[in-house]
Parts: structure tokens; C-alpha cells; sequence
């Protein structure tokens, strides 16, 4: 097997007397889909808002392609592609679908208005924005220029999940993305994963949901107490072990499968 | 034993109080005794000034001086510092009643707005045709505010009615009164407003010289500044400086560094001999002065030249 | 409940039933390794009102080292409690109200008027002194109302409520008042009740007077509400998140109505009190009063976004404010840098509020 | 069948220009579980909030045990008995777990301090607190006065299901309780559901997860475009049925059931 | 995509598959029957900037029918805006906090100081007007990003950090101006420059300033910089959920500290214009600037709670606080009462606003 293309050892985060990493490692490689199960509060999300920059770390390191990487801010894992997508969805309530999906990636009008007075092309990016949603299939949304805040709350991973999955990254993280969704609209966004995984880009995948997990996983980081506790293949374990293993039920089978 | 003094000025944004306390330090420091300023916040600011009173009870202060923010709302604290056995002595603004602290060291502020409002008078070619703005102090209606305004319309020829009150006049000559709160920007503002009222204004009380020179502006900038007379109190420096350059037609100059070091030798005064200072001859305070300061002097009224105010401008 | 899964008519998805043998243990571990500075943060975190209360005898240590035995004096102490005791009063309703999320820029405004109305009726009108007080007792909790109405039913903002009914409450003082103080002699001689809580009791060079009792009491009784009645609770949880505060079945409105209706009646103890303490009833008095209890408040740790902080913060607030300003004076600085040191103690003040906070329990 | 005990009927919700509910109707029987399933913004959040006072309808009528009722506020429609427990949790954050659960339902110290100075009885409601969360066997927590906000979105909706079901109701209203749950605590939550059922309790539960539907209801309310599209009973449907009828990928049989 | 399911390695559960048939329909409807003032609500609804419009049209054709051909004259219509220049140019730097859910109530004391430290180099050290200007846009700026430093990195909500900047501002200001106003005539000597803005373009008798001019420009380049770029929207984006904008890649930091800088430059503009307004340089003007500015705002339908609302508002609600002001006073009404009258405008303003926004896009 090739090199990760992510990886984390040693990550340690405490929030005062609770520990959410503790000594945590972590390795997604290129081109796979890596789901990360675990209880309530095992710091599933912890994780991975350390990987994306969201929270610092108070130890450990984070290797992108191989380089030792820093990030203090989810600008800066955004940019060096990392696009994630957070349990609280990370969008502007008064703000339009158009303005929260290009947020921090504006376009600018051609010619010497863009350039000069960094004035904006409103109409491009409202043909991209609709061009992007009515491809990923996802929308079933009156009005592009709507509020989110007026979405209901499905509709608002909706565009939270078309704006990370629109624009080139290396890695997606995606965080409990068809929690509120239903059953139509989790389809969407599983057909969406497969298919930015056909494109190559790796996917990490937080979910509670077992039959998605082993539906879409090429493997599975067991998180458990905080820190990774095994990683196994689905093809080698059945939900019922999985769910044994991230519950505590039953002892990890040494290491399963080389990490 | 050293001898502690106090000021206590309504605030220190004004130059007058700046004045008073320049003074007050010069004649301190020249005798020897040691001297603690304070200063409301803003004017009416009582409070501040109560706790200033009672801060200097605490310092053990021989005497205070104090210009009241509320001339009635401080006797009581002032009546403990006495009681303490501090020689109190009111600056500018008299205690009403006036006999709430030992003595007074003030200008006679009724008098100042009529000397103003007397030279307006002789001034003017037709006093009947005179079209009148009043730019006070502020809604509050302190005692500064209504005596230099009832002197001025006093002064000029018109009946006063309340001589406590602003703005219970009948009189048709006048356009209306308006606040300034003492500074160019409230002087300015107001001017426009009355000159709203009525463009023909032609005669301008102030309370001060920056609300004057603030109304000056306003009268400029519409071309109308040759039509209108402006007379105000204080005779502070640049207020002189404006009677020179012809802004303002005449002032009452008041003597706040004499209020001050006045005041400071006579806590000196007390504090070795416990002698108390009196009062002007047939009045209830000591009367500091006021002089007029005018440029194009009247027949009947004495007055000095700004040149020869310049000299002891706020003296 | 038993551990095991009861009889289900259809059947749970296999993996699922997995779940209930699951290990009992908790994500949770102790740090050790923790330096003095972030024990000192750990402990105040869990002791937030410590924090003020710290501040104060620092500030009194250093004032009285600084300007020495005049500050150290019993006089000098009791006489900053006297000075401190109106605004601390306002504090307390302020609190109240920014325990909500709100803001009240009119409990300077409230006072003063019902301490206008009370001197007017007691002093001109004739009407017997108590009656008089329970007349602006009635005044003060109508004018709250008012600003309780606008925010719970017109849904205005706090802030911009009362930026709006401080320059009517304003307008209504001047008017009643003719922008006229009442002479202290003229209380006294008509109704000296309203001077009740300027009357001092002397144990030796200390001079407690009636009205810092109040300041204490009055911060007592309300930090009791808050804290130990069910009324209390849902002050915070409206302070905390209203919304959630209404759908968990909290009168939001009711909650928030009282909070006003009660924060004006402290108001007008508040002008009782000023009574007593200027001697007088000034009109113009206490124009700084509104920004300075918000700042008694923040200094108090209480914060602004609603919900947390212990009344009694504003208490030490404003005697922590007390302490500089009776300091600074005693020293002999200027207003200016009076105002100026203000300016910084409120940014410091709330600056390393900040960072204790900044510890998770 | 006997009577419903609590329905509705041509329920309107408008919001701008938005139909969030349409001429809706509803019923819920004594004792069952009724569950709602539909597409995202079909509104099903919007008739759980007119049910529980949550939101003024701008027309219909609603019934609990043969009244009709008028909830003008959330408080009215629990202290008639339904309790509710919202998507958005509505959960105090900076209170603790015990101030929470007791929220608008203190309990008072006994003796002259409570029924004079309405002193509460804290000790005693942090024990009730501790009991009912030990015996709901839901929680991983590890301190009961802990602010809510520093929980994990699994153990915070654990704390939501805990209030709702602690107190004694008539009907008990879930929407999406186990949405943010982990495997083993959405079983805790479906247990529970059964639990109280089985003290004849009846109860709605909004789900996507359609195996979880399936298992415990005992009718299913399609809802779709804002309005009752039919009720089915899950022997007589499948899961793809259900979703076929909520997706509008098949029309409803005529009136399945009588509702 | 297309609408068949991608081949997937593992099978999907069997129900879901069937979403994939799904009717594409949604779930909203036109509602038919809207009453006349429903329909008014609604237009206002999607124009929020039309509502300080027509506010204004409204109290100028009433000043106008009341006060008569006065008020509605050329040169009246003109003095009022040239009359609130200065605050309206402050409330465009007060809307850029506010957009960002902060309030800073030191705009104006930066404004007095910097027209003091221009005038002071100016007028009385002999350096360039030019250059003494210069250095004031620097001193604005730099007093804008302490706030902006202490707001972004010391992490102090800005009603605390502006409360006490304020102060540290007006002391600062006390203490280089000495208390003393700088002499019209002396500018006129030593830096007419200063006065720029004091200059009028007469037409018929309408009497418009550079300074009224500069008013109007400095909100519509503040408008387009709000509307047309990144930054603007990122602004609203701080201001709406700063959280959320973070998380979305946007440096929400350095953002707020643009717009604190920003504001504090704008503020030495206020204080170049300030300069030619008032004619001389008075360290004691505009002491109630900070609460003015922020009225216009809230009357101009911006939201204290940030993201929402159109910086024009301000400037429409400036005007309408100077329409009001000047019709009041040429209706003879007290300054007394304009104060109550100002008190009720707010409330009301932000009343109608509240009611518009009920409506749901
Ligand atoms: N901001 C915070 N402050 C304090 N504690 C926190 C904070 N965020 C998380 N925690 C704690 O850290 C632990 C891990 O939380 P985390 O959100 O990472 O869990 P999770 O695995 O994502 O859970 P879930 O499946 O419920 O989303 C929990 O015990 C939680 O209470
Ligand atoms: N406060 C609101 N303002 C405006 N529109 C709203 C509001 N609340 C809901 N809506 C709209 O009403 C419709 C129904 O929303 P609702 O939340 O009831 O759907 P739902 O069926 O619960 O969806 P989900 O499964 O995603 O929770 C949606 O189109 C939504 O956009
Ligand atoms: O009395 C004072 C007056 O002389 C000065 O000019 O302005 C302020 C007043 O209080
Ligand atoms: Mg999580
Ligand atoms: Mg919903």
C-alpha cells in the first residue's frame, strides 16, 4: 500500500478536565473513502477539526502528502485542500445559498473593474452556483438568492455538502453529512461521495450510520475513548463486530490490518 | 503641618475652569500650600463634585474652593465640610442660598449679560427694529445661564418677567433662544436655527465666547455676519482676541484666576488666623469684577479696549 | 430499565442489539501535568466571582500603600461604600437586565425622574412623604414595564428601547422639574424621609450610612431570587438562549417582563437612596449614571451576551471602580487621568475575565 | 378503533411565501407510536411545532381528547400534556444537566423557606436528575452540575429525551431524537420509546431512519408538500413502499387505513 | 450526474434505492388572498432600505404642511444636511461595526481627538495642513485597530473595549488640547486647508458644503465596498455568524480588524470635516457624537445583532434625525420636548422596522 496521503500520530486535545484526543493517530490514503465510527463523544469530531485546522491540537503532528503541516486556521487547511464539511454546517443564516457557497472564493468581475476595484461578478457566480447544485442533484430549493436561513434543515447540508464537494480539493471530510437528511436526500449525498471518490479525491466519512458505513467504506477507523482503536476492512467484519468494537463490547483483534 | 486646599471645578474641558485652576496652583504653590483639583465630569455632573467634597474631608483640607454644578444640590455636603470645620468658599456659581458656604467669590453675573445688553442698546441705530437670538447654555437652566441672559434683556430695554427664567419673554424683538452647550459646535447649530427663524437677525446674545465665536461661523457662511451684532461673557483670551478681530462686537470679561488665588489666600488666611473673608460692601459676595470689553466704546459705559484686555485677559 | 432489550414486536437490525453489551466507560481522563499560572486559571474558572473580589484588595492594597493611611482610614473606606452606593443600587438592576442579554441604557434616567417625582410630591404638592416614595416605587416599576413592554411584545431591541426611553424619561425629568434642584432645607423641613438613608451610623472614624446597608441589602435579596427561586433560573436560561428558554415551556415574555418591572423598582429604591446621599434632588444628576453602572456590571464579570455571572460581581464591580476613583483623588491625579485610568481598568478588568474563561470545566 | 387523542385537521403554516403546512391533517390514537416520515421540508418539523405550541398556525383546528385546544405558547401545550422534544434540543447551554431537566418544573424545598422565599430544593432535584438519567440508562456523563454546552451533540439530545420522558404526559412528541446519535445510544433512545409506550404513553416520532420506523410504529403518517399524504401500517407496507410514497415516486393506495 | 444509481461495490439498502424514482416537486405554494397592508408589509420586506425612505419622505412632507415654506425651502433642505454631516459621516463608520454585531461607542471621541492633533501640528507646530492631516488618517486608523486589536486578539466584546476606549480617548484629547479650542481665525491664518470641507457651493438659495458632499460620497463608496466586493461580504458574514464564517475560510479576525480600521479612518475624515463645519477646533464638541451615530443607525434599519441592513439606511437615518430636529424647532417646539420627540422616533422607527421584518422572504 501506498503512503498516506493524511495522517496524525500522537494528537492530544483536552478541553480542561476532559480529554477528547488522547494520543490519537490517524491515516487516510489516496483514493479511498475512510469512515470513522465511534460512541458519542469517543472525539470523532475533535479529530477532525484538528485535521482541518478548526481547533489547535495541545500535542501530536499532521502529515499532508507527506509534509509536516501546521494549520491554525480552517483557511489555511482549506487551502491547502482540505474542504470539510462540520456537524454545524459552517453557513451564513442571512447570507444568500449563492454568497454562503462561494464564501472566501469570490469571483471577480473581468477587466479593469475586477482588477481595480475588486468588484464582483454576482451574475457568474450565481450561474455557477445553480449550474453545481441542479449536478450534484441535491436541491430542491425555490430560489437560489433565498436566505439559508429560511432552508429547512436538510436542505441546509444540502449546500453545506455542494459547497465542499464543488470546488477542487484533495481530501473531503465530511461530518455526520446525512444526520438531518432524509431518506432521498441521504442517497443524494452517498451517490455524491462514491462519485467524488471515482474522481480520486479521498473521502473521510463521520457516521452513526452502519449500513452507510459498510455500504460506502473502503475502511473503517474504530475510534473509541479518543483515540483510534483498530482499523478494519468491512469486507473483513460484520456491523455487528464493528459495533462491538466501537462500543467496547469486544477487544480489538491486535491489529487488523496494517495502519 | 502642611495646609491642604482644594478645587473643585464643574469640569476641566472649559477653559475658564482650566484658568481658574492655573491660578489657584500659581497662588498655592506661592504660599506654600498644597493644593488637590477636581473636576465634575460634564456640567451638572453633582455627584462627582460630592465625592470630591467629601474626598477632601477625608485629606483633612483646610479649605475648599468650588464652582457648584448645581448650586442648589450641594449644600448639604457642603454643609459637612463645614461642619468639619473647612473654610468653603464658592467660585463663579453662588450656593443659592448664598449663605451656604462662608463666602463667594464671584463675578456678578446678572450684571455681566447687562453691561452687554446696555452697549447693544446704544449701539444700535433703531433698538425697536432689533431682531434678537439667544444662544444659552443648555435645557437645565443653570444660575449662570439665566442671570447673564435676564441682565443682557435687562440690560437692553426688555421686561424679563421670571428674572430665573429662560424664555418666558413676550417681547416681539425676540427670535429665540436656543442651546450651545458652551462650545463652537452648539454655537454654530443654534445660530443656524434661529437664523431659520428668522434670516433677519441682527443682535446675538451668547452665553460664552465659543458659542460666539461658533455663531460667527454660521452667520458667515451665509453672508450675513455684517448684519448681526454678537455680544458675549467671559473675556477669556481667544475671546478677546475675537473682540479684536471684530467677531464679537463686546464681552464681559470675568477674572477667574482672580476668583481662584483670591480664594487660596484666603484658606491661607484661615488656616492661620481662622478669620473669614467678607463680603463685597452691599452685596452678598465678593464681587470680582467684570469689565466690558469693547473695541467701539459707548457713550456712558465704561469700557476697556481689547488691546488693553489682552493684557489681563481672564486675569 | 433492565440492560436487556425489551421484547420488540419487529425486529431491531442486528448490528444494533451488538450495542447493549457495550463497556460503561467514559471519554475522560485527568491531565496532570499543569503549571501555577494554569491552576490559578483552573481555580478561578470554577470561582469566577473570585475574580473581582481579587482585583478589589489588590486595588486596595496597592491604594493604600500608594497614598497610605488617608486611603487605609475607616472614614476613607466606609466613605467609598457611601459613594458607591447609588451606582452600585443601578448596578444591581442593571444586572438583572444584562443577565437577560439585554442592555439598559435608562436606569440613570429612571432614577432620577422618580426622584423628581417623589421631592415634587412630598416637598411642593403636600402629599405625606411615604405615600410620596410608594408613588415613585409605583413610577419606577411602571417605567420599567414600559421598557419591558417594548421589548417583549414590540420586540425592539434592549438597547435601542432604552437609548430610546432614556430621552423620554430625560425630557419628563427636566419638564417636571423645571430643571430646578429641591433644596436640601426644604426637604428637611417637608419631608425628611426621603432622606432616610443618608442618616449614618458612626462606630468610631467609620460612617456607615443607611444607604450602603441598602446597596448590600438590595444585592443580597436579588443575588437570593437568582439563585435559589425558580424565577431566578429562568432569568438565566432567557439570558442563556431564549428561544430554547420558551420551547422548554419558560414564559419568556412573563420572565422578561418582570425582569424590567423589577429592575425599575430597584431604580427608584435607588432614588430614595440619592436622596439621602446628595442631600438633595438634582434634575441633572447622575447624567453618567447609565454607562457608569454597565460598568460596575462588566467589571462584575457579568456578561454582556446574557445568562452567565453572579450578581455580586456587579457589587465588587462598583466598589472595585470606587476604590480607584477614591484612590486616584487621594493621590492627587487629575479627572483627566481619572477618566483615563477607568478607561484601561475596564479593558483589564474584563481582559482577564477573558481568559479565565477561556478553561472548559 | 376509538377515539384520537389528539388530532388535526386543515392545519395552515404559511412563512412569506413559503406553505410549510397545507390544509394538513392529523391524528394520533391512545397508545401507540405514530411515526412521521417525509422528504426534507415537507414540513413535518412545522405540524410538530403547531402541535406542541411552538408556532401559531394561520389556520385549522386541533383536538386533544375531544377539546379543542389553542396553544398560544410551548408552556400551554405541556402543562396539557405534550411534551416535546424539539430538533433544536432546547437545551440551556450555559446551565447545567439537573437546571435543564427541571427547567420551568422546580421543585420547591419543603417547609416555611419554599412556600414563603420559594427557595428551591436543589439537592433534591439533582437526585431525582441522577436517577432518571441512571434509569433511562442513557447517559455518558460524567458530572451532573456540567453545563450542557460542554456535551457532546449525542449526549445532549440524551438529555433532551431525558426531560421529555421523565415527566408524566399524555403525549410525547420526538423530532429526529436519534439524528446525532451514535449506535448504542439510538438504541438506548429507541428502547426508551418503548418503554414508555408500554406505560401507554402514546407518542410521535419524526424519523428518516426508516428501519428504525419500521421497528417500533405502530401507524406511519407520510407527509408530503406540507400535508398528510395517507397513513400506512408497516405490516402492510415495505420500507420501499414508504419511501416510494414519501418521495412521490408512487401514489398513495386511495385511504390505506381509516385515519 | 445522472439519475441511475453509480454501480456501487456493496449493496444499498433496498429502500433507498427506491428515492431515486423521486417526483421532483417541492413543497411551497403562492398564498392567494394578502390584504392591502399585507401586501405593503411584503414590497417593504424585500426593500428594507425603503423603509428609512419613506420614513423620510413622510417627515419631511409633514415638517413641510406644519412648519410651512421654512422648512420646505432650499436652504433649509440644505442646512439640514450640511447640519448632519459630521454624525452622518460618523454613522457610516458606527454601521461598519455594527454590521459586524459589534457598537463602538468611541467614534466620536476618536473623531475630536484627531481634529485636535491635526489642528494642534497644524495651527500651532508649523507642520504642512497636508502632512498634519496625514498624520491624523494615521492616528484614526491606528485608534481604530486598538479596538480592533483588542475586539480580534484580547477577544473583548466591543461594547466593553469601546466603553473604554472612550474614555482613554477623551482623556487624551482633555490633555493635548489643554481644554482650548483652536480659533476659526487662526485656521484662516495658519491652515486653511483644515476648513476644506466649510466651503459652499451656493445654488439659487440652496447652500451645499464640500462637506455634505463628502457625506453622500463616503457612503456610497462604504456602500460599494459592502455590495460589489469580497470584503463586504465577508464583513456580513462576520457579522452574521462569526463562527460559521471562520469555519467557512474566511480570516474572521483580520476581517474585523479591517473594519475597525477602517472606521477609525473614517472617523479622522469626520474629524477633517469637523474641522470645516464647526469653523474652529473644540476639544469639547460632539460629547454625545457616539449615541447619535449609533441612533441613525438603528433608525436606518441596521441590525445591532449584525449581517443584516444597508449602510444607506444610516444615512437616511441620519436625515431623519436632522428633518426631525429642524422641524421641531421651527415649529417652535422646546429643546426639551425635540429631546422627548427624538426619544419616541427611534422607538418607533425600529418598531415599524421590527413589524416589516416579520415577514419570511
Ligand atoms: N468546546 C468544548 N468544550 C468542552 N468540551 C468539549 C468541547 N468540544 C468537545 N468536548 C468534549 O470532548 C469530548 C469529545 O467530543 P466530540 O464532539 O469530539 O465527540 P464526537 O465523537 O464527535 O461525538 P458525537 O458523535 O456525539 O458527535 C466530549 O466529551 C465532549 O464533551
Ligand atoms: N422559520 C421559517 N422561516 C421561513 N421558512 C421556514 C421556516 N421554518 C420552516 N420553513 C420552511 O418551511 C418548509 C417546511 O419546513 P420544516 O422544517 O417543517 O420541514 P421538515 O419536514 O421538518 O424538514 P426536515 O426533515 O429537513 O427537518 C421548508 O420549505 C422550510 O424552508
Ligand atoms: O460659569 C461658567 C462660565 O463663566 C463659563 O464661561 O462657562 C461655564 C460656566 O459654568
Ligand atoms: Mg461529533
Ligand atoms: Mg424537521
Amino acid at each position: 500500500m501506498n503512503a498516506p496521503i493524511l495522517s496524525a500520530r500522537g494528537l492530544q486535545k483536552h478541553y480542561g478536565r476532559v480529554t477528547a484526543l488522547d494520543n490519537c493517530d490517524f491515516d487516510l490514503y489516496p483514493g479511498e473513502i475512510l469512515a470513522v465510527i465511534g460512541d458519542n463523544g469517543a472525539g470523532k469530531s475533535s479529530l477532525i477539526k484538528a485535521l482541518s485546522g478548526a481547533v489547535r491540537t495541545d500535542g501530536g503532528t499532521i502529515t499532508l502528502e507527506g509534509k509536516e503541516v501546521n494549520f491554525s486556521s480552517p483557511l489555511q487547511a482549506q487551502e491547502a485542500g482540505i474542504a470539510t464539511v462540520y456537524q454545524t454546517l459552517a453557513l451564513s443564516p442571512a447570507m444568500s445559498i449563492v454568497d454562503n457557497m462561494f464564501m472566501g472564493r469570490e469571483i471577480r468581475a473581468a477587466g479593469p473593474a475586477g482588477r481595480w476595484l475588486r468588484k464582483l461578478d454576482h451574475a457568474k457566480m450565481r450561474e455557477i452556483a445553480r449550474e453545481k447544485l441542479s449536478e450534484l442533484g441535491l436541491m430542491t430549493i425555490q430560489n437560489i438568492d433565498q436566505p439559508v436561513e429560511t432552508l429547512s434543515g436538510g436542505q441546509r447540508q444540502g449546500v453545506a455538502v455542494a459547497r465542499a464537494a464543488a470546488f477542487g480539493s484533495k481530501v473531503i471530510i465530511l461530518d455526520e453529512p446525512t444526520a438531518a437528511l432524509g431518506v432521498k436526500e441521504s442517497r443524494k449525498v452517498l451517490n455524491l461521495i462514491q462519485d467524488v471518490r471515482s474522481r480520486g479525491i479521498p473521502i473521510i466519512l463521520i457516521s452513526h450510520n452502519m449500513p452507510h458505513v459498510f455500504e460506502l467504506a473502503d475502511r473503517i477507523h474504530v475510534h473509541r475513548l479518543g483515540r483510534r482503536l483498530c482499523t478494519v476492512r468491512p469486507e473483513d467484519c460484520t456491523m455487528s463486530d464493528a459495533v462491538a468494537l466501537m462500543t467496547g463490547a469486544k477487544a480489538p483483534p491486535g491489529e487488523t490490518i496494517a495502519a | 503641618e502642611e495646609t491642604t486646599a482644594c478645587l473643585i471645578t464643574k469640569t476641566d474641558t472649559n477653559p475658564f475652569f482650566v484658568k481658574m485652576k492655573e491660578g489657584a496652583s500659581a497662588k498655592a504653590e506661592e504660599l506654600g500650600l498644597t493644593l488637590n483639583t477636581y473636576a465634575g465630569k460634564l456640567d451638572g455632573d453633582v455627584e462627582t463634585q460630592v465625592a470630591a467634597v467629601e474626598s477632601c474631608i477625608a485629606a483633612g483640607a483646610k479649605g475648599i474652593l468650588i464652582t457648584p454644578s448645581d448650586s442648589r444640590a450641594l449644600t448639604p455636603v457642603v454643609q459637612q465640610a463645614r461642619d468639619a470645620g473647612i473654610l468653603v468658599i464658592a467660585l463663579d456659581t453662588p450656593f443659592e442660598p448664598i449663605d451656604a458656604a462662608d463666602a463667594t467669590f464671584a463675578t456678578d453675573n446678572f450684571l455681566a449679560g447687562e453691561l452687554i445688553g446696555q452697549w447693544a442698546a446704544a449701539k444700535m441705530e433703531d433698538p425697536s427694529e432689533a431682531k434678537i437670538a439667544l444662544l444659552d447654555l443648555n435645557p437645565s437652566q443653570v444660575s449662570v445661564d439665566y442671570l447673564r441672559d435676564n441682565g443682557f434683556l435687562n440690560g437692553f430695554g426688555i421686561d424679563i418677567k421670571d428674572p430665573t427664567k429662560i424664555g418666558d419673554e413676550e417681547d416681539p424683538r425676540i427670535v429665540g433662544n436656543d442651546v450651545t452647550n458652551g462650545n463652537e459646535e452648539g454655537g454654530r447649530t443654534a445660530m443656524e436655527n434661529l437664523l431659520q427663524k428668522d434670516p433677519g437677525v441682527n443682535l446675538v446674545y451668547t452665553i460664552n465666547e465659543p458659542a460666539a465665536a461658533g455663531a460667527y461661523e454660521a452667520l458667515k457662511a451665509v453672508g450675513l455676519e455684517s448684519q448681526a451684532l454678537i455680544v458675549s461673557v467671559d473675556g477669556g483670551c481667544p475671546g478677546v482676541r475675537n473682540v479684536e478681530a471684530g467677531v464679537i462686537g463686546a464681552t464681559s470679561m470675568q477674572f477667574p484666576l482672580k476668583m481662584a488665588s483670591m480664594g487660596i489666600e484666603a484658606i491661607k488666611a484661615f488656616a492661620e488666623t481662622g478669620e473669614k473673608p467678607q463680603a463685597s460692601e452691599g452685596l452678598e459676595f465678593t464681587n470680582t469684577g467684570v469689565e466690558l470689553v469693547t473695541d467701539q466704546p459707548v457713550e456712558g459705559i465704561p469700557s476697556i479696549t481689547s488691546e488693553e484686555a489682552l493684557e489681563k485677559c481672564w486675569g | 430499565m433492565s440492560e436487556t432489550i425489551p421484547s420488540t414486536r419487529r425486529d431491531a437490525q442486528e448490528f444494533e442489539t451488538v450495542a447493549d453489551g457495550a463497556d460503561r466507560s467514559v471519554a475522560a481522563f485527568e491531565r496532570h501535568r499543569r503549571g501555577p499560572v494554569e491552576q490559578l486559571q483552573h481555580v478561578l474558572h470554577s470561582n469566577p466571582t473570585l475574580v473581582p473580589v481579587i482585583v478589589l484588595l489588590g486595588a486596595v492594597t496597592v491604594f493604600g500603600l500608594v497614598a497610605g493611611s488617608k486611603f487605609f482610614s475607616a472614614f476613607n473606606l466606609t466613605l467609598i461604600m457611601q459613594q458607591v452606593s447609588i451606582i452600585g443600587i443601578l448596578a444591581a438592576a442593571q444586572s438583572l437586565i444584562v443577565l437577560t442579554a439585554g442592555i439598559d441604557l435608562s436606569v440613570a434616567a429612571i432614577m432620577v425622574l422618580m426622584s423628581v417625582i417623589a421631592g415634587n410630591l412630598a416637598v411642593y404638592s403636600g402629599v405625606p412623604a411615604f405615600l410620596a416614595l410608594l408613588i415613585s416605587f409605583a413610577g419606577g416599576t411602571a417605567a420599567g414595564m414600559f421598557n419591558g413592554f417594548l421589548v417583549t411584545r414590540v420586540k425592539l431591541p434592549p438597547f435601542i428601547t432604552t437609548l430610546g426611553t432614556w430621552s423620554i424619561f430625560y425630557a419628563l425629568n427636566l419638564w417636571l422639574s423645571g430643571a430646578q434642584s429641591i433644596r436640601s432645607q426644604d426637604i428637611d423641613t417637608e419631608a425628611p424621609l426621603l432622606k432616610f438613608f443618608g442618616e449614618t451610623i458612626a462606630v468610631g472614624s467609620a460612617r456607615i450610612t443607611y444607604g450602603s446597608i441598602l446597596m448590600v441589602l438590595v444585592f443580597l435579596v436579588l443575588w437570593y431570587m437568582l439563585n435559589k427561586t425558580a424565577w431566578g433560573r429562568h432569568v438565566y436560561a432567557v439570558g442563556d438562549d431564549a428561544e430554547a428558554a420558551e420551547l422548554a415551556g419558560i414564559r419568556t415574555g412573563r420572565t422578561l417582563m418582570s425582569v424590567y418591572a423589577l429592575a425599575g423598582f430597584v431604580c427608584a429604591i435607588a432614588a430614595w437612596a440619592s436622596i439621602g446621599r446628595v442631600g438633595s434632588i438634582s434634575p441633572q444628576a447622575f447624567y453618567e449614571g447609565n454607562l457608569q453602572s454597565i460598568t460596575a456590571v462588566v467589571i462584575g464579570g457579568i456578561s454582556l451576551f446574557g445568562g452567565r455571572g453572579s450578581i455580586l460581581g456587579a457589587l465588587f464591580g462598583a466598589l472595585i471602580v470606587g476604590v480607584f476613583q477614591s484612590g486616584l483623588r487621594l493621590a492627587g491625579v487629575d479627572v483627566l487621568w481619572q477618566v483615563f485610568a477607568i478607561g484601561w481598568l475596564i479593558i483589564i478588568a474584563v481582559a482577564i475575565d477573558q481568559w479565565i474563561r477561556k478553561v472548559s470545566a
